[in-house]
C-alpha cells in the first residue's frame, strides 16, 4: 500500500534481566498505520502495548532491546537508522503523548521552554516573536484559555487535563505525520477524557495526522479508532476494523474482554469475564497459545502449537486455532 | 518564596538560640572552677570574689545567661581567661582563615564531583562508571586525618614541594597562602568530592528514568542537552539539599584537618582553648561554628528557591 | 456496648444527614489556603438494610471524604451520621464494636495491605482485635472466609508481593469480611485493576452481598460499574449530591446536566451517537454563590449563577438539584 | 520444601550481589582477625621491645615495630576489636534512640514532631567533632565519651530516615486499614510501620558503622577518645605521626587497615541498598 505511514513487521522486544533471563515483552507483532488513520491498540497491563509504542520511537527503557523485526516508517527501516537520523524523526515526524500528564513536564522549566526545546532540537530558525505566536496559536487550538498568559507558567500551576493539553500541543508543534498516544487519558476524569479525545479526533480531521492510540478501554478504542489491534501477553491476538472487532470478536480473549465490562444499555446480573489472571512470566519460546490457561474454548492442540496470525477475511486477522 | 526563606531563617535562629543555651549550661555544669584554675594553687578568696563578680559569675543563672546573651549579641564574647586578650580579637582573624579553607575545599570538591558524577552516570554500567564509583567508595572510607597525613608525606616529605605547616595570610602573599591552603583544602575536597560524586550519579540515574525525560527524548532532544540542561537543574535540587545537610560533617572534617596541618583556624583555636579550659574562647568558637552552619544552610535554601519554581511561586 | 451490638437491625442501616466536612489547613502548612470550599457540603443519604448505594463523581468531588466520615477518620463540621439507629458520636466511644460491623475496601490493592505480613495474619488480625476467640475458631473462620473470596490455603503462607493485583484485592475483601460486618464501604475497589480482573471482583462482590446480607456503599468514578452493582445511585459534584435516583431511573431518565455530561462522556463503542454535549472544560471555574456546576453547564442562566438549587424530589425516590430539571 | 526453596532464593540473591559479597567477606576477615587475635600473633599488644625499636616491616614484624619496640601488627589487630566493638555499640545506641524518636515524630506529628525535629536538627547542625569536644569538656576523654558523643552525633540520621519513611508509610492505605481492623497505636507502629522502615534502616546502619569507625579513630587521634596504652587505631596513628618522616610504614599500614574495615561496611551498605531500596528495585520492574 502506498499510503501506509508506518508498518511494523514481526517486532520482538526483549528485556535482558540481570539474572540473564530474557523477558519477551513484545513477540512477533505486526501492525500498520495508513495515512490519516487512527489505529488503536487495546490490552491489559503487561500485554506489551506500551513497549510496542516505545519500540517505534526506539526509546524502550533499559534493559530493553529490539531483537527482531522491522519498523518501516514511510518505507524506511527505523531500526537501521543511526541515532542522529532517528533523533530528527522523533518529534518532527513521529511524536509521543505519555500516559501520566502529571509527570510528563519538567517541573523546573516553564511552558515556553518546553516548546522552545523542540524548536532547538530540530534547528528551527525563527524569531522569538514568531515562536511565541505559533505556540500561543497552538495552545489556543488545544483549548487552553488565555494562552499568552500561561506561556511563562510552570507545570505545577496546571491541572492534569491542562498539562495533557500542553503535551498534545507539543506533539503537534512540528506537524508530525504520526502521533502515538500511550493511554493519554487513563489518569484523567471521564469528562476530561472526553474533551481530550474530541480534541485528538478534531486534529486528525483538520490536519490529517495519523495516530496510534493505546488504551485498556475497549469501548474507547472502538469508538475513537478506525482499526484496532487486541494484544495479550506480548502478542497481537486479533485485528481488524474497530467496529468489526467490537461487534464480532473472533478471539476468545477479545470476547471475554468485551464481556468483562458492564454494559449500560441493559442491566446484567453476572459478568461473563475471563477466568484466572495473566501471569507475567514471558517465556522465550512458549509452546502453545499464551492465552490457553485462561481460555474457555481451549483444546489440546492449543497447548501444543503456537497459533499464527491468520487472515479470516480481508483486513481481519486473528491468532487463534479455534476461530 | 519570602515566606519560605523567612521560615527557614526562623528555624535557623531557633537552632542558634538552643545551641547557645546548651553551651551556656554545659559550661556551667562543668567540674572545675575556671576562676580557681586561674589562680592556681593558692586561692585568695577575696580576689576570687572580685574576679567572679567581674565575670558576673555571682548572679543567678538566668540573669547570667541574659547578660551573656546580651553580650554576645553585642559582639562581646568577653576576655580570654588564659591570655587576657579580647575574645573577638582572637576569633575574628581565625574565622576568615577557616572559611577560606572550607570554601576552597568545597569549591574543589564541586569542581571534581560534578564532572565525575555526570561521567559515571552517562557511562552507567561500564568500566568508567565502575572505576569512578570504586574510587569514590574508597575515598569515603578513608579517615580525613589519615589522608591529610598521607598527602603531607607525599607532597611535603617525599616530594618536598609544599610546606608542612606555618601560615601566611592571604593579604601578605597570595601565592604563599595558596601553598599553605592547598593541602588542607585538597584533603577536605577528597572526602567531600567522593560523597558528592555518588550523590550526583544516583540522582542523575534516577531522574533520567522519569517520564518528562523520556517525553523530551521522544521529541528528539539531543542526549547531551537532555543531560546538561533537562536533568541537570533537577539534579541540583536534591544534591543541594544534601550538601546543606552535610555542612555539619564538612566543618567537623575541617576542624580535624586544621589540627593535622596545624592550620591556624577556628578549630585549632578551639582545641587549644579546650586544653587550657579557656571557656570564653571555646564558647565563641562554638557559636561561630553554629552561625556558619546556619548561614551556610540559608544560602543553600536561597539557591534552592531560585532553582525550584514550586517554592518560588 | 452489648446493647448496641445486639440491637435488631435498623432500617436504614446507615443514615447520613446533612453532612458537611471542611478540611482545615494545618498550623504550619506552607501552602496558602486557596479553598475554603467544603469537601462535602450538606450531603444526606440513606443506605437501606441489604441495599447498595453507589456514589459517582469525578476526582475531588468529595466521594472519598464521605467514606472517611462514615469510618470516623475525619471529624465532620456539621450534620450527623447514624449507624443502625445510633449516632457516630456514641459509636466513637466504642470503635472496636463499630469497626466489627462496618468495614472498608480500598482502591489500591498494593498499598492497602501490609507488605511485611503473611496473608493469614493480614486476614485474621481483625478477629484477634475484635473478639476473644480461640485459635481453632479463628482458623475455622479464616478458612471459611478465604474460600468465600476465592483464595486457597496455599495463599495463606504467602506474602502480598507474591500475589497479583486481583489476588490482593481478594485478600482485602477477606480481611473486611472476616468479622462479618453488616455494612461494607468500597472506595473504588476495582479502578486499579485490569478489566478482566475487575469483572471477577465485581461478580465476587455481588455474590458476597447476597450471601452475607451486606449493605454496601460503593464509590466509583465509573458509572457502568456502579450500575452493575448498585440499587440506587447518587451523583456528586463539588461536594454536593446533584442527582440521586434508583438505578434504572438514573440510567434512563437522568435530569441533571452534570449526570448527562457523565453519561455523554462515557466511550460507548463504535456506535456513533448524536451527542447533546460538546465537552469543553476550559478552566474549571468555581462559582461562589450559585450552582457549582453552572460555569460548565450549557443550560446555565443568570439564575444559576445567583442562587444554588436545592435537592428536590422530582419523581419517586428521584432527587435532582437543578433549577431547570424538567 | 517450598519455604526452603524460598530461603534458598533469598540467599542466592544476596550472594549474587557482588558488592554485598565483597563487603561481607572483607568484614568476615576483620572479625576473624579480631576474634582470634591472640592466636594469630604471638605478641601482646602492649608488650614492649619484642623486637628492636622502629624496625621496618619484616617476616617477624609484619607491620614493623614502634618506638618502644611493640609489634605494630599485633597492636593493629587488637585495635580492630576496640574499633568494631565501639562502632557496634554506637550504631546500636543510635539505632535505638534514633528509630524510636523517628517513629514518635513521624507517627504522632504535630508538637511532638516539631520538638523532636528541632532537637535532631541541632545535633545534626553541630559538627560531630564539636559534639565530641563538648562531651570531653564535661567528662574527660575515654571510650565512654567517644560512645556518647558519636551516638549524639549520628542518631539524627536514623531519626530523619525513620521519620521520612513513617510519613510516607503512614499515608498508605494499609495503615488506615489497620486502624479499621482495630489495631492499637503500639501495634500499628511496631507491626505495620516499623517492619516497612527496616530496609532503609539497615542500609543506614551499615553506613553509620563506617562513620562510627572513622569517628572513633578521629577522636582518639585528637586525644579526645580512647587513651593510650589501649591500642585504638586513632591512638596508633597519633603516636606514629611523629615518625612519618623516616618510618612512613607506621602511618600507612595502620591507615590502610582502617580503610579496609570501613570499606567493608561501605561495600555492604551499597550492596544492601541495591538489594533493599525500593527505588533501585524499581529499575528492573
Amino acid at each position: 500500500m502506498s499510503n501506509t505511514i508506518l508498518e511494523i513487521k514481526n517486532l520482538r522486544t526483549e528485556f535482558l534481566m540481570p539474572n540473564k533471563r530474557h523477558l519477551v515483552a513484545v513477540r512477533d507483532s505486526s501492525l500498520h498505520v495508513d495515512a490519516g488513520e487512527i489505529v488503536g491498540i487495546v490490552g491489559e497491563s503487561g500485554c506489551g502495548k506500551s513497549i510496542t509504542a516505545y519500540s517505534v520511537l526506539r526509546i524502550v527503557p533499559e534493559p530493553g532491546r529490539i531483537t527482531a523485526g522491522e519498523i518501516l516508517f514511510r518505507g524506511e527501516d527505523l531500526l537501521g537508522k543511526g541515532p542522529e537520523e532517528l533523533r530528527e524523526i522523533r518529534g518532527k515526524e513521529i511524536t509521543l503523548i505519555c500516559q501520566d500528564p502529571l509527570s510528563s513536564l519538567n517541573p523546573v522549566y516553564d511552558i515556553f521552554w518546553h516548546f522552545n526545546e523542540i524548536f532547538t532540537a530540530h534547528g528551527v530558525q525563527k524569531s522569538h516573536a514568531e515562536k511565541i505566536e505559533q505556540i500561543v496559536g497552538l495552545l489556543g487550538t488545544v483549548g487552553i484559555v488565555q494562552p499568552e498568559r500561561k506561556l511563562h507558567q510552570y507545570p505545577h500551576q496546571f491541572s492534569g487535563g491542562m498539562r495533557q493539553r500542553v503535551v498534545i500541543a507539543m506533539a503537534m508543534l512540528l506537524q508530525p505525520k504520526l502521533i502515538i498516544a500511550d493511554e493519554p487519558t487513563t489518569a484523567l476524569d471521564v469528562t476530561t477524557q472526553r474533551a481530550i479525545f474530541d480534541l485528538l479526533g478534531g486534529l486528525r480531521d483538520k490536519l490529517g495526522i495519523s495516530m496510534i492510540v493505546i488504551s485498556h478501554d475497549l469501548y474507547l478504542i472502538a469508538e475513537q479508532c478506525d482499526r484496532m489491534y487486541v494484544m495479550y501477553g506480548g502478542e497481537i491476538m486479533e485485528s481488524g476494523r474497530a467496529s468489526d472487532v467490537f461487534n464480532h470478536p473472533l478471539h476468545p480473549y477479545s470476547a471475554g474482554l468485551m464481556d468483562s465490562i458492564p454494559s449500560l444499555s441493559f442491566h446484567q446480573e453476572h459478568l461473563n469475564g475471563i477466568k484466572g489472571e495473566f501471569s507475567s512470566v514471558f517465556e522465550e519460546n512458549p509452546k502453545g497459545c499464551c492465552f490457553a490457561g485462561r481460555c474457555d474454548r481451549v483444546g489440546e492442540e492449543c497447548l501444543l502449537t503456537r497459533p499464527e496470525m491468520r487472515e479470516i477475511e480481508e483486513g481481519r486477522f486473528v491468532r487463534c486455532l479455534k476461530a | 518564596m519570602i515566606r519560605y526563606i523567612v521560615r527557614r531563617l526562623f528555624y535557623g535562629l531557633i537552632t542558634i538560640w538552643i545551641i547557645s543555651v546548651v553551651i551556656f549550661s554545659i559550661i556551667h555544669m562543668l567540674p572545675g572552677d575556671p576562676i580557681q584554675l586561674m589562680f592556681g594553687k593558692t586561692p585568695n578568696p577575696e580576689r576570687i570574689a572580685i574576679v567572679r563578680s567581674f565575670y558576673g559569675l555571682d548572679k543567678p543563672v538566668i540573669s547570667q545567661y541574659g547578660l551573656w546573651l546580651a553580650n554576645i549579641l553585642r559582639g562581646n564574647f568577653g576576655v580570654s581567661i588564659v591570655s587576657g586578650q579580647l575574645v573577638t580579637e582572637l576569633v575574628l582573624p581565625r574565622i576568615s582563615s577557616t572559611l577560606l579553607l572550607t570554601f576552597a575545599g568545597l569549591l574543589f570538591s564541586i569542581c571534581i564531583a560534578f564532572p565525575s558524577g555526570i561521567a559515571a552516570a552517562v557511562h552507567h554500567n561500564t568500566w568508567k562508571d565502575l572505576s569512578l564509583t570504586s574510587i569514590s567508595l574508597i575515598l569515603i572510607s578513608i579517615p580525613e586525618f589519615w589522608i591529610g597525613i598521607v598527602y603531607m608525606m607525599v607532597f611535603s616529605v617525599w616530594l618536598g614541594i609544599l610546606p608542612t605547616s606555618g601560615y601566611v595570610s592571604i593579604s601578605e602573599s597570595l601565592v604563599g597562602f595558596a601553598r599553605i591552603v592547598f593541602l588542607p583544602a585538597l584533603t577536605v575536597a577528597s572526602v567531600q568530592a567522593a560523597q558528592t560524586t555518588r550523590m550526583v550519579r544516583t540522582n542523575i540515574l534516577e531522574i533520567m528514568r522519569l517520564d518528562y525525560i523520556t517525553l523530551m527524548r521522544s521529541f528528539g532532544v539531543k542526549e547531551k542537552r537532555l543531560l546538561n540542561v533537562h536533568v541537570f537543574k533537577n539534579v541540583l535540587i536534591p544534591v543541594l539539599t544534601q550538601i546543606g545537610m552535610q555542612a555539619g560533617a564538612l566543618m567537623g572534617g575541617v576542624i580535624i584537618i586544621e589540627r593535622v596541618f596545624t592550620y591556624p583556624g577556628l578549630g585549632l583555636l578551639m582545641m587549644r582553648a579546650l586544653q587550657d579550659r579557656d571557656y570564653p574562647v571555646l564558647q565563641a568558637c562554638i557559636m561561630v561554628f553554629a552561625l556558619v552552619y546556619v548561614v551556610f544552610n540559608l544560602i543553600v535554601d536561597i539557591l534552592y528557591c531560585v532553582i525550584n519554581p514550586k517554592i518560588r511561586y | 456496648m452489648s446493647e448496641s451490638m445486639n440491637q435488631p437491625i435498623h432500617d436504614p442501616i446507615l443514615s447520613i444527614k446533612n453532612l458537611t466536612v471542611v478540611y482545615k489547613d494545618t498550623l504550619f502548612s506552607l501552602k496558602k489556603s486557596r479553598f475554603s470550599r467544603p469537601a462535602v457540603d450538606g450531603v444526606s443519604l440513606d443506605v437501606p438494610h441489604r441495599g447498595t448505594i453507589g456514589i459517582v463523581g469525578e476526582s475531588g468531588c468529595g466521594k472519598s471524604t464521605i467514606a472517611k466520615s462514615i469510618l470516623m477518620m475525619t471529624e465532620p463540621c456539621g450534620g450527623e451520621i447514624l449507624f443502625n439507629g445510633t449516632g457516630l458520636d456514641s459509636w466513637r466511644r466504642n470503635r472496636l464494636a463499630y469497626y466489627s460491623k462496618v468495614q472498608m475496601i480500598w482502591q489500591d490493592p498494593f498499598s492497602s495491605i501490609n507488605p511485611k505480613m503473611r496473608i493469614q495474619e493480614i486476614i485474621s488480625r481483625p478477629l484477634h482485635n475484635f473478639f476473644h476467640l480461640s485459635s481453632d475458631e479463628i482458623a475455622q473462620r479464616l478458612h471459611a472466609t478465604i474460600r468465600k473470596v476465592g483464595l486457597t490455603e496455599d495463599h495463606l503462607v504467602m506474602y502480598p508481593h507474591e500475589l497479583s493485583g486481583g489476588g490482593r484485592q481478594r485478600v482485602t475483601i477477606a480481611r473486611a469480611l472476616i468479622s462479618e460486618p453488616i455494612l461494607l464501604i468500597a472506595d473504588e475497589p476495582t479502578s486499579a485493576l485490569d478489566v478482566s480482573i475487575q469483572a471477577q471482583i465485581l461478580n465476587l462482590l455481588k455474590e458476597l452481598k447476597q450471601d452475607m446480607a451486606l449493605s454496601m456503599v460503593f464509590i466509583s468514578h465509573n458509572i457502568s460499574v456502579v450500575e452493575f452493582l448498585c440499587d440506587s445511585i447518587c451523583v456528586m459534584y463539588m461536594g454536593r449530591i446533584v442527582e440521586s435516583a434508583p438505578r434504572e431511573v438514573l440510567v434512563k431518565d437522568h435530569r441533571h446536566w452534570y449526570t448527562t455530561l457523565l453519561f455523554e462522556s462515557l466511550p460507548n463503542g463504535p456506535r456513533p451517537k448524536e451527542r447533546k454535549f460538546k465537552v469543553d472544560l476550559g478552566e474549571l471555574a468555581v462559582c461562589e454563590k450559585g450552582c457549582s456546576f453552572a460555569p460548565r453547564c450549557i443550560r446555565a442562566e443568570k439564575l444559576c449563577f445567583e442562587s444554588s438549587p436545592d435537592l428536590v424530589e422530582i419523581g419517586p425516590d428521584h432527587f435532582c438539584a437543578c433549577h431547570f430539571h424538567a | 520444601m517450598k519455604i526452603d526453596r524460598k530461603i534458598d532464593r533469598k540467599i542466592k540473591k544476596y550472594i549474587n550481589n557482588k558488592k554485598f559479597l565483597i563487603g561481607s567477606c572483607m568484614l568476615l576477615v576483620m572479625v576473624v582477625l579480631s576474634l582470634f587475635a591472640p592466636l594469630i600473633t604471638g605478641y601482646g599488644y602492649d608488650e614492649t621491645f619484642v623486637g628492636p625499636a622502629l624496625e621496618p616491616p619484616s617476616k617477624d614484624y609484619w607491620f614493623g615495630t614502634d618506638r618502644l619496640g611493640r609489634d605494630m601488627f599485633t597492636r593493629v589487630i587488637y585495635g580492630t576489636r576496640i574499633s568494631l566493638i565501639s562502632a557496634l555499640t554506637i550504631t546500636s545506641i543510635c539505632f535505638a534512640i534514633g528509630v524510636l524518636l523517628g517513629l514518635l515524630a513521624g507517627y504522632y506529628g504535630g508538637v511532638i514532631d516539631m520538638f523532636v525535629m528541632r532537637v535532631v536538627d541541632i545535633f545534626f547542625s553541630l559538627p560531630w567533632v564539636l559534639i565530641g569536644l563538648l562531651v570531653v569538656v564535661i567528662r574527660g576523654p575515654g571510650l565512654l565519651s567517644v560512645v556518647i558523643s558519636l551516638s549524639l552525633a549520628y542518631f539524627p540520621s536514623f531519626t530523619r530516615i525513620t521519620r521520612s519513611v513513617v510519613l510516607s508509610v503512614r499515608e498508605q492505605d494499609f495503615v488506615i486499614a489497620a486502624r479499621l481492623t482495630g489495631e492499637s497505636n503500639a501495634n500499628i507502629i511496631f507491626r505495620y510501620i516499623l517492619p516497612n522502615c527496616f530496609s532503609a534502616l539497615i542500609v543506614q546502619a551499615s553506613i553509620i558503622m563506617s562513620f562510627a569507625i572513622l569517628g572513633e579513630a578521629a577522636l582518639s587521634y585528637l586525644g579526645y577518645g580512647i587513651r593510650p596504652p589501649e591500642p585504638s587505631w586513632g591512638v596508633l596513628l597519633q603516636q606514629s605521626t611523629n615518625y612519618m618522616w623516616d618510618n612512613s610504614y607506621l602511618v600507612i599500614l595502620p591507615g590502610l587497615f582502617i580503610v579496609f574495615t570501613v570499606l567493608s561496611f561501605n561495600f555492604m551498605g551499597d550492596g544492601l541498598r541495591d538489594l533493599l531500596d525500593p527505588r533501585y528495585k524499581r529499575a528492573y520492574e
